[in-house]
């Protein structure tokens, strides 16, 4: 059994980061999270660093139930990189405006304690190759989730957090019954061993085992059903960690669903391949529709990212077949990463949540306006940004695999998805109203990171002169706007380079 | 030898084009002030327009001339109109020297026999050769386009003063303010147009392939358009000028067809080997190529155009109607013969076609009031006899008729030209005694209008003759069918004469149609007595040995040419005719009958079966285009957003006590369906757990 | 050099895009610069074409999916990149007056140069699509953002119709990618083994996806409702790089991807195409001929005369018929496009005009613009018996060889969608005329006094495009040259 | 009438301590005060974790039994501390969407207990170890030892998030973990 | 007491659970709803462990887990009721219900 702690050194640096950035809070006075941030940072930098050189180390499977292999690299790469931006994101809300105006809360420093702890659990997820670990993995992302959605301490926000707990806690158990399931019918928990088993376990069990099991696993990924806490958590937590629980949990989730359905699933008798097939359209349907007339742009992305992981589904459908579903995978998830937290870091910067915030961006910021408009665009599919091609190789995967009406339908949803981008993206480019000035106990900084309070106008309750009235625009969150837009175009052009590194 | 072959139609096509080009140039806009001036308009922007011509030197002085010229007032030799004058008066001379250097060159042509060809499409080349019939018309069709050039030279009040006052506007005032200049570029256009016309007869009957001949065709076809509708203020003409165009054209669509079928049937579009394909596909060679030579005879039953044709100036018709556009028809039929003959029943339906149209439009001509379109009838009346002859396989024959015809013809429309011009009428009422006040005109045209009845000596009873003759060899029923229209031709010839040199009586007026000048300038009437003189002496050809050179040179064969007991018959008919319809006439104008006078409805007829179910038809398409094609479009995102609606739920529907009130997992299916998002935890809850509870139904089930 | 020619325009963009405080006379000036500069470079890559696959680079760029940065020109894609070259001179030309946005105007256009050069150029399918897709995206953005009347609904449509044909295109990219044995994307090898060659049921899937993507984008009957809005509501510059330029993307992907890759699939369902082209020709000329509105009656035509390229390029599947006419039809199908990016450019910058002076397109308002305007009557004269197929004008040229080259294939269904095609002919010189008549003809209208001529910079923008025109209707070897081993290419690639 | 066996009296406390366990479970939805129905959590809780110790699973047994006593108690106070009804003097009925939960409730238990019945569950493989506490400290620190250390790791993370989310104003009056 | 008995209780408890966790108004009872399918689940991990693969310890790992999850779940639970308390005064599902749509 090799168990040398050196094979987990990009955990361990995301864990000594967590710890060392509590600790600083421990010792720092209020109002001064400006360190832990950084400290948080170099963590992830460092896990970074380690999960590149790890990537090119040998494989294989360490403390005997944790993989090694180019799905557990690119995880890891992926996660640190994103909580990194989110990293950059909320800082950008602790430090950059007043402290705790009216009405108005900054995070704690502890936000980034969080983002590391479930940054860690993300990633773990992914490498289980125990149900056991998967189980704990799991408890380890998704706690620290529902603290983060619940940090603003606002009405929005623990109610946020009260969703997304109820929901995770739910399906956390109805995930643990699945391996309770599992177990008793194939007498272990590691997939080895279920791979090994599960061909002549009783295939409505099986069935029966996987759904449950499934459960957590959507819950993660935003899926089907799933997904009810995505659309409130992304209005409801503060931007920065709707830009989080959006993105990185959904990376975790599909590595580690991918690697349960090549490695036990496909040994099973029961057709899991329909099963998310099914799962697959629904969710790209239903977050399709759903966001079609939604004013509101945090809901909008939320019905988008449960779209998109429906796509996302698609290479996880045809696992196991041919050699591209799991490069397919994992560049759409990278692409989609990128993209996605471009678009909630223009959310970010421009700290309003309705449609109408949005009119005339181009002429206050028009690189900001470009850089949504390629994200957008992005998130449509439209080449040479990274999602398309993740969506050629995805369609390809799922149609080489003998899902080709999949593929269809997928297709079919991305045009329907068209819509409400452009719903978006329109008023963005039309000439800008007059930014009325908004009344001055609703006047927050321009952190949306930091307002949560305000930035989440209710439904049927018009916010005069709306958060748009704000002068500024973060300018941390429209750096890291553009820097992702030009990645999610420089990632679709250096495609290539991304496919072979994680392809092998 | 072989430039000469292109040189030849490409000397005037180029010329054409250059004058064209120059008619529609103006320096830095006389068309802004002049239109500013006229309008009134320009109160409002001239500021601006001046700042938008980039303040061109030439154009400010430009526009100021044109408004001194304005208060120059209606000079036709007024100073002004700069480039648009000047090339409006050397636009003539111009005109007729390159007309009279293709002559030249066509007499050259007829004896060197140039032949050129150049690749044209992959493995089809395209050529233009002078054999014994091109020879034949490339001289008449560049001599009768002389002779109606040098007449243009001289009558210059129809293309130009009526150009610039449409009757639609009316107003005397808008004379002046585009000035010479705009006339001037109107004279530039025409003779442009003209010689391009002329040209493109020139190509297509120099072209050994179809698709040569295809464009010479079409693009006569297209300065018919320009011509005809070239008085463009006048909606009617324009109108006319479309007529023509489309009617036509539906006839060159058989060119199209032709073409296609020469190329599956032969692998080449070489008129020559036209009669060597297979079985059906010379059939519709045939077909097409009857069909085009139809359309643009103005043949049955698609003569009405040609009345439209009229619309057009004197010069246009006179060129028109003899040697170019009607004549291209009767020469691809001519050329097509032997094609024709190898199907057999395409010359059989050319003959009868033919026949009939010589018979009935004849009778539409003596139906006529107005001497152009009495004219015009006749026309296709006479080419009737063309088409007939080349149905039958009376080469020799129809192509005399068809020279002899060009000369007639061009010099009947260049005196009713000189008429019209002189005393505003062509209304054969008012024209009494318009042969006894212009005497050069009003003599010539006697002599052309007794040619045309087929009164001997004169050219066409001799060249009628000849094809009759082979008529009556083939067909005796074809033979009485022209017989009885030849006798048609003396009768309304003899009534155009009868108008014309009838003494005036006092109820004759002037300018019934428009102002007339009163006077026949000298370069109108140069042209009429060398017609006259071909009009009156072509008929030599019938002459046995002229006739056997002539049959040699076409390469006809063999043809008994005219008989003596039939140009005796004929001659004695046409003369009696002749005589007789004067007397029939002083004594009492019959009324004709109104279906003859309107061109047998042939119109009516087409738009009520042809154009009217096209236009209803393409309304009725483009109502299905917006409302259905378009409607499945629209309706695809309305359900979409329909959908969408029911999916993203409504806070307003009281949906607690809906979903409170649902007790069954099927009904709260259709909630999961309508309104997921709920905002209620224990919705989202049992949603979830239903979810998964169907899933893994299904999921156990399907294997 | 050909990475130059595409590439050229679209760096010229970025440069408009981040050098600030760019004055407009300046903006303008470097687009014309760029644009004349790309249509040198592109003169002078036609000089020195000397046959087969010309120019040709290629560079690694996604190796693990078979996808490569791969360019090159031969007879068939060289004189449409030509065209687009010339087409977006002048539109700069034409635009050069413009006052509203000109710098994003400017930078959009060159960037849109840059997608359709590439377009025609790119010799992968991948890259192809990644232009194809990125040309919608340029076009909704020229409409939204500068267009006149409905135009955000129009534009969306657009967007939203052409993106799902480019999603078809996309699967049967896929199904291409897949059906072949060596798993790639690139169009030279795809056509050297042609994929599916022994799967008829799924090669004909796939052809469905990628004919009806490019159907729609060139478009056929039924799928060509988006097109009338979005000319009608797009700037003219728009209309005339849309009409004259993406259309052809539609039916070039047919010649350069669906025929040689499918040919099996092509062959078997040449009918199909045929009656698809057909319907197109007659329908669309049967509305524009009831069309009240310039524009719309312009883009009619359009659908009208890319129904005869369809017409020809299913004639060239029916491989029982005889060889020399479907090489001619081919070659007049690739004729056409050019010839109707010349044309129909013309008349939409034509109406462009129109629409400058009088804010309105309705045919019935006008009439007798001659008087006032006569230079834009005689280009407008000129540009209309371009349309309708007049010898002497490139249209003729490429109809003549379509419809006889249809005809001449020599099977009884063919002669009868000739014959009803030639009937196409004739309905447009009816429409066309009707549409002389009632603008620019006759008595004058209501908004006649509006109309001024055209101005210099319309004029160098329009009398280019005609001229071109006649010169390749008067001489037309030195296009046919070029094209013609290309058709000939392809009909015995289709052959196969 | 021998004596019944030791497999009789294991059965029936069996049988007793599932009673009571279900009985209780539902009891805890029936009461109506939240006191009581804590109790009646706990009950069924112990219930369960006695028969564990039925099949030699002792240690389980008792972490299981001590540990929600534990977790009851807290609960408890928490009830005290924060919420309106903590004596459970007043009736409390709070439920919505009754017949759908015991519907969809009913169904599951249906098929799953008819899964129960039908499903061939695979043979015993082994034997139990002599000393299953010991099995189970081998196995936490041999193969199963990443699952303890992310738990803990989880439990860490619990811990910050509960501080975090639960005191008032982030560490206005609380120190780090 | 096989198998099949364990299993049936903890289907009851699971069932009942289940129940309560769709049926609860109250957070703090819904929790305990959850409390009660974990509890079935630790009975039917248990049983399994004993009666299918007594020789590898997985399933008192996955007890010991059931257990854990059980008590860090509460944990969190009290912790997110505590703040949404705070907030807004509710401890009530149905009042948390704003964000929707």
């Amino acid at each position: 059994m090799r168990d040398d702690p050196l094979d987990l050194l990009p955990e361990l640096f995301l864990l000594g980061g967590a710890v060392l950035g509590l600790l600083a809070c421990a010792f720092l006075p209020r109002g001064r999270g400006r360190p832990v941030a950084w400290i948080c940072a170099l963590g992830l930098a460092g896990g970074l660093a380690a999960a590149s050189v790890a990537a090119a180390g040998p494989g294989g499977t360490v403390f005997a139930s944790y993989a090694l292999d180019p799905l557990t690299h690119v995880t890891r790469v992926a996660v640190a990189a994103a909580t990194l931006v989110v990293v950059v994101l909320a800082a950008g809300g602790t430090a950059g405006g007043r402290s705790g105006g009216a009405g108005g809360r900054r995070l704690e420093a502890e936000v980034h304690v969080l983002l590391l702890l479930a940054a860690l659990g993300t990633i773990v997820m992914a490498g289980a190759e125990d149900l056991l670990v998967f189980v704990a993995a799991y408890l380890l992302a998704s706690v620290p989730g529902y603290a983060l959605a619940g940090l603003g301490e606002d009405s929005a926000g623990t109610e946020a957090a009260l969703k997304y707990y109820l929901m995770g806690a739910f399906l956390g158990v109805l995930t643990l019954t699945g391996v309770t399931l599992l177990y008793g019918l194939a007498g272990t928990t590691a997939y080895g061993g279920l791979g090994g088993r599960l061909p002549s376990a009783p295939s409505a069990a099986v069935a029966c085992a996987l759904v449950t099991l499934l459960a957590g696993v959507l819950f993660k990924a935003g899926g089907v059903p799933g997904h009810f806490w995505v659309p409130d958590v992304t209005e409801g937590a503060p931007a920065a960690v709707a830009a989080f629980v959006t993105t990185v949990p959904k990376i975790g989730a599909f590595a580690a669903l991918f690697r349960m359905a090549g490695g036990f699933f496909t040994a099973s008798t029961a057709d899991w391949r329909l099963l998310l097939a099914l799962v697959s359209v629904a969710t790209m349907t239903l977050g399709n529709l759903a966001a079609f007339f939604q004013d509101n742009v945090r809901r909008l992305l939320a019905y988008s990212t449960i779209s998109q992981a429906g796509y996302l589904l698609l290479p996880v459908v045809v696992a196991g077949r041919g050699d591209l579903a799991e490069p397919a995978l994992l560049f759409y998830l990278g692409a989609y990463a990128v993209t996605n937290l471009g678009a909630f870091a223009v959310v970010v910067a421009v700290g309003g949540d309705r449609l109408r915030d949005h009119t005339g961006l181009a002429g206050r910021s028009p690189w900001l306006a470009c850089a949504l408009a390629v994200c957008l665009l992005g998130l449509v599919g439209t080449p040479p940004t990274a999602v398309f091609f993740g969506k050629l190789t995805a369609f390809a995967a799922a149609w080489s695999g003998g899902y080709a009406w999949l593929a269809v339908v997928a297709a079919a949803n991305t045009v329907a998805s068209v819509f409400y981008y452009l719903r978006w993206i329109v008023p963005v480019f039309r000439p800008g109203e007059t930014v009325v000035a908004a009344p001055p106990g609703d006047a927050v900084p321009s952190e949306g990171a930091a307002s949560p309070g305000v930035a989440v106008p209710r439904e049927g309750v018009p916010s005069p002169g709306g958060v748009a009235a704000r002068k500024g625009l973060a300018r941390g969150a429209v750096a890291v706007a553009c820097v992702a837009a030009a990645a999610s175009v420089a990632l679709g052009l250096a495609s290539g380079v991304a496919l072979t590194l994680g392809g092998p | 030898m072989s430039a000469l072959a292109w040189l030849l139609p490409g000397l005037p096509g180029v010329t054409g084009v250059l004058l064209v080009l120059a008619g529609g140039l103006r320096r830095g806009g006389t068309g802004h002030g002049a239109g500013l001036g006229r309008d009134g308009h320009g109160g409002t922007r001239p500021a601006g327009t001046g700042h938008v011509r980039t303040g061109q030197g030439a154009g400010r002085e430009e526009t100021g001339h044109v408004r001194t010229g304005h208060g120059a007032g209606h000079g036709r030799s007024g100073r002004g109109g700069g480039a648009g004058g000047l090339a409006g008066r050397a636009a003539p001379v111009g005109a007729v020297a390159v007309a009279a250097a293709t002559l030249v060159l066509a007499v050259l042509a007829a004896f060197t026999r140039p032949a050129s060809s150049v690749p044209l499409f992959a493995g089809l080349r395209a050529g233009v050769e002078v054999d014994g019939l091109s020879a034949v018309l490339v001289v008449t069709v560049s001599a009768v386009a002389l002779a109606v050039l040098v007449f243009s030279a001289g009558d210059t009040r129809e293309l130009s003063a009526e150009n610039t006052r449409g009757p639609s506007t009316g107003g005397t005032r808008e004379l002046p303010a585009g000035g010479t200049g705009e006339a001037g570029r109107a004279r530039c256009r025409f003779f442009g147009l003209m010689l391009l016309f002329t040209a493109a007869m020139l190509v297509t009957v120099t072209a050994v392939d179809l698709a040569l001949l295809l464009m010479g065709w079409e693009v006569m076809g297209a300065m018919s358009y320009a011509l005809i509708g070239f008085l463009w203020r006048d909606d009617a003409r324009v109108r006319s000028a479309g007529i023509a165009f489309v009617t036509t054209r539906a006839g060159d669509a058989g060119l199209y067809v032709a073409a296609g079928c020469a190329l599956a049937g032969t692998g080449s579009l070489e008129l020559a080997g036209l009669a060597a394909g297979a079985r059906p596909w010379h059939d519709l060679v045939a077909a097409g190529i009857v069909v085009a030579a139809l359309g643009k005879s103005a043949q049955l039953p698609l003569s009405f155009w040609l009345s439209h044709a009229m619309a057009g100036p004197s010069p246009v018709s006179a060129l028109l109607h003899s040697a170019t556009m009607v004549a291209a028809g009767a020469y691809l039929l001519l050329r097509a013969q032997p094609l024709l003959a190898v199907t057999g029943w395409a010359a059989q339906a050319a003959a009868w076609a033919g026949a009939l149209t010589a018979l009935l439009l004849g009778a539409v001509a003596l139906a006529q009031r107005d001497l152009k379109q009495l004219l015009a009838a006749s026309t296709c009346a006479q080419l009737g006899f063309m088409v007939l002859a080349a149905g039958t396989g009376a080469l020799a024959g129809g192509t005399a008729h068809l020279v002899a015809h060009a000369a007639v013809k061009s010099l009947l429309f260049l005196g009713a030209g000189a008429w019209l011009a002189a005393l505003g009428t062509k209304d054969l009422r008012e024209l009494r005694g318009a042969a006894r006040r212009h005497r050069l005109v009003g003599v010539t045209f006697g002599v052309g209008a007794l040619a045309l009845g087929g009164v001997p000596p004169l050219s066409l009873w001799v060249t009628k003759e000849s094809i009759l003759s082979v008529v009556a060899e083939r067909s005796p029923a074809l033979y009485l069918l022209s017989l009885v229209a030849a006798l048609l031709a003396a009768a309304y010839s003899a009534k155009a004469v009868t108008a014309v040199w009838r003494p005036r009586d006092p109820w004759t007026r002037d300018d019934s149609e428009r102002r007339g000048t009163g006077r026949v300038g000298r370069l109108e009437g140069l042209p009429l007595p060398v017609l006259a003189l071909a009009a009156a002496t072509l008929g030599v050809v019938g002459l046995p040995p002229v006739f056997e050179a002539w049959r040699r040179l076409l390469g006809a064969g063999g043809e008994p040419g005219p008989g003596g007991d039939g140009l005796l018959a004929t001659g004695i008919t046409a003369i009696a005719v002749t005589v007789a319809v004067p007397l029939a006439v002083r004594r009492r104008a019959p009324e004709a009958p109104p279906l003859l006078r309107d061109w047998l409805g042939l119109e009516r007829v087409a738009v009520a079966l042809v154009w009217r179910p096209v236009m209803a038809l393409a309304r009725s398409l483009a109502r299905f285009d917006d409302r259905v094609l378009d409607g499945v479009v629209r309706s695809v995102p309305r359900a979409g957003t329909a959908a969408a609606r029911l999916a993203r739920g409504r806070a307003e529907a009281g949906v607690d006590g809906l979903v409170r009130d649902v007790g069954t997992v099927t009904a709260r299916l259709a909630g999961l369906a309508r309104r997921p998002q709920t905002g209620q935890v224990h919705t989202y809850f049992a949603q979830a757990a239903v979810g998964l509870l169907l899933l893994a139904v299904v999921v156990a089930l399907a294997r | 050099m050909l990475t130059v020619v595409i590439f050229l325009p679209l760096v010229v963009a970025g440069g408009l895009a981040v050098v600030p405080g760019l004055g407009d006379r300046v903006v303008v000036g470097v687009w014309i610069a760029a644009s004349a500069a790309d249509l040198l470079l592109t003169a002078v890559m036609w000089l020195g074409y000397g046959g087969g696959i010309g120019y040709e680079a290629r560079a690694r760029w996604i190796p693990s999916l078979g996808a490569g940065y791969h360019v090159g020109v031969d007879g068939l894609s060289l004189p449409l990149i030509a065209m687009t070259a010339l087409l977006f001179l002048v539109c700069a030309v034409y635009s050069s007056g413009r006052t509203e946005r000109v710098r994003q105007y400017a930078a959009l256009f060159l960037a849109l140069q840059t997608v359709c050069t590439g377009l025609f150029a790119a010799l992968d399918l991948l890259l192809f699509f990644v232009f194809f897709d990125l040309s919608i995206v340029g076009m909704y953005f020229v409409i939204v953002g500068w267009g006149h009347g409905d135009r955000a609904r129009s534009a969306l449509r657009f967007f939203l119709y052409t993106f799902l044909g480019s999603l078809a295109l996309l699967l049967g990219f896929i199904g291409l990618y897949l059906g072949g044995g060596a798993r790639t994307f690139d169009m030279v090898d795809l056509t050297r083994d042609p994929p599916f060659a022994d799967a008829q049921g799924v090669s004909g899937l796939v052809l469905l996806a990628v004919g009806v993507g490019l159907a729609i984008k060139t478009p056929t009957v039924p799928f060509h409702t988006w097109l009338p809005p979005a000319h009608t509501d797009a700037p003219a510059a728009g209309s005339a790089v849309l009409a004259g330029v993406m259309l052809k993307m539609g039916a070039y992907g047919l010649a350069r991807i669906a025929m040689p890759m499918l040919p099996g699939a092509w062959q078997r369902h040449a009918w199909a195409v045929v009656v698809v082209g057909v319907v197109s020709v007659l329908y669309g000329a049967l509305v524009a001929l009831a069309q009240e509105n310039v524009k719309r009656l312009v883009a009619y035509t359009s659908i009208n005369h890319m129904g005869y390229v369809v017409l020809a390029l299913g004639a060239a599947g029916l491989t029982a018929g005889d060889v020399q006419a479907r090489r001619l039809a081919v070659s007049g199908a690739v004729t056409q496009m050019v010839s109707h990016g010349l044309i129909t450019g013309a008349l939409f910058l034509i109406t462009g005009v129109l629409w400058d002076r009088a804010r309105s397109y309705d045919l019935g308002r006008f009439g007798g613009i001659a008087a006032v305007a006569p230079v834009l009557t005689g280009l407008t004269a000129v540009a209309a018996f371009a349309s309708l197929g007049l010898p002497g004008l490139s249209g003729f040229i490429a109809e003549f060889q379509i419809l006889a080259g249809v005809v001449g294939v020599g099977l009884p269904g063919s002669v009868i969608a000739g014959v009803l095609s030639v009937c196409g002919i004739l309905i447009t010189a009816a429409l066309l005329l009707r549409m002389l008549h009632r603008v620019f003809l006759g008595g004058p209208g209501e908004l006649t006094p509006r109309v001024l001529d055209v101005r210099p910079r319309e004029l160098a923008a329009i009398a280019p495009l005609l001229a071109l025109s006649a010169a390749v209707g008067v001489a037309p070897r030195w296009l046919l040259d070029l094209v013609e081993p290309a058709a000939a290419a392809i009909v015995s690639l289709v052959s196969r | 009438m021998t004596a019944p066996p030791a497999a009789f009296w294991a059965s029936a406390a069996f049988w007793g301590l599932a009673a009571v366990a279900v009985a209780c479970g539902v009891a805890v939805f029936v009461v109506d005060s939240m006191a009581r129905a804590t109790f009646a959590l706990l009950a069924s809780l112990i219930a369960v974790g006695l028969s564990l110790l039925l099949i030699d699973l002792e240690y389980l047994g008792l972490v299981v039994i001590l540990m929600m006593i534990m977790e009851m108690l807290v609960m408890a106070v928490f009830m005290i501390m924060y919420m309106m009804n903590p004596a459970g003097l007043m009736p409390m009925k709070m439920v919505h969407n009754n017949r759908g939960a015991a519907l969809i409730a009913g169904t599951v238990f249906v098929l799953l207990a008819s899964g129960v019945f039908l499903v061939p569950w695979p043979e015993r493989t082994g034997t139990t170890p002599a000393d299953p506490a010991h099995a189970l400290g081998l196995s936490i620190m041999g193969p199963k030892m990443l699952v303890m250390m992310i738990v803990g790791v989880a439990i860490l993370a619990t811990m910050v998030s509960t501080t975090v989310l639960a005191t008032d104003r982030g560490r206005r009056r609380g120190k780090g973990p | 007491m096989g198998l099949q008995a364990f299993l049936l209780l903890a289907c009851a408890l699971f069932s009942v659970g289940l129940y309560g966790v769709l049926s609860q108004q109250s957070i703090v009872m819904l929790m305990m709803g959850l409390e009660l399918m974990i509890n079935g689940l630790i009975a039917a991990g248990g049983a399994f462990w004993y009666h299918v693969a007594p020789a590898a310890a997985d399933g008192q790992v996955l007890v010991l887990v059931a257990v854990t999850v059980m008590a860090l779940e509460m944990a969190m639970g009290f912790a997110v009721t505590t703040a949404i308390f705070r907030a807004r005064e509710v401890d009530i599902t149905d009042e948390a219900g704003d964000l929707r749509g």
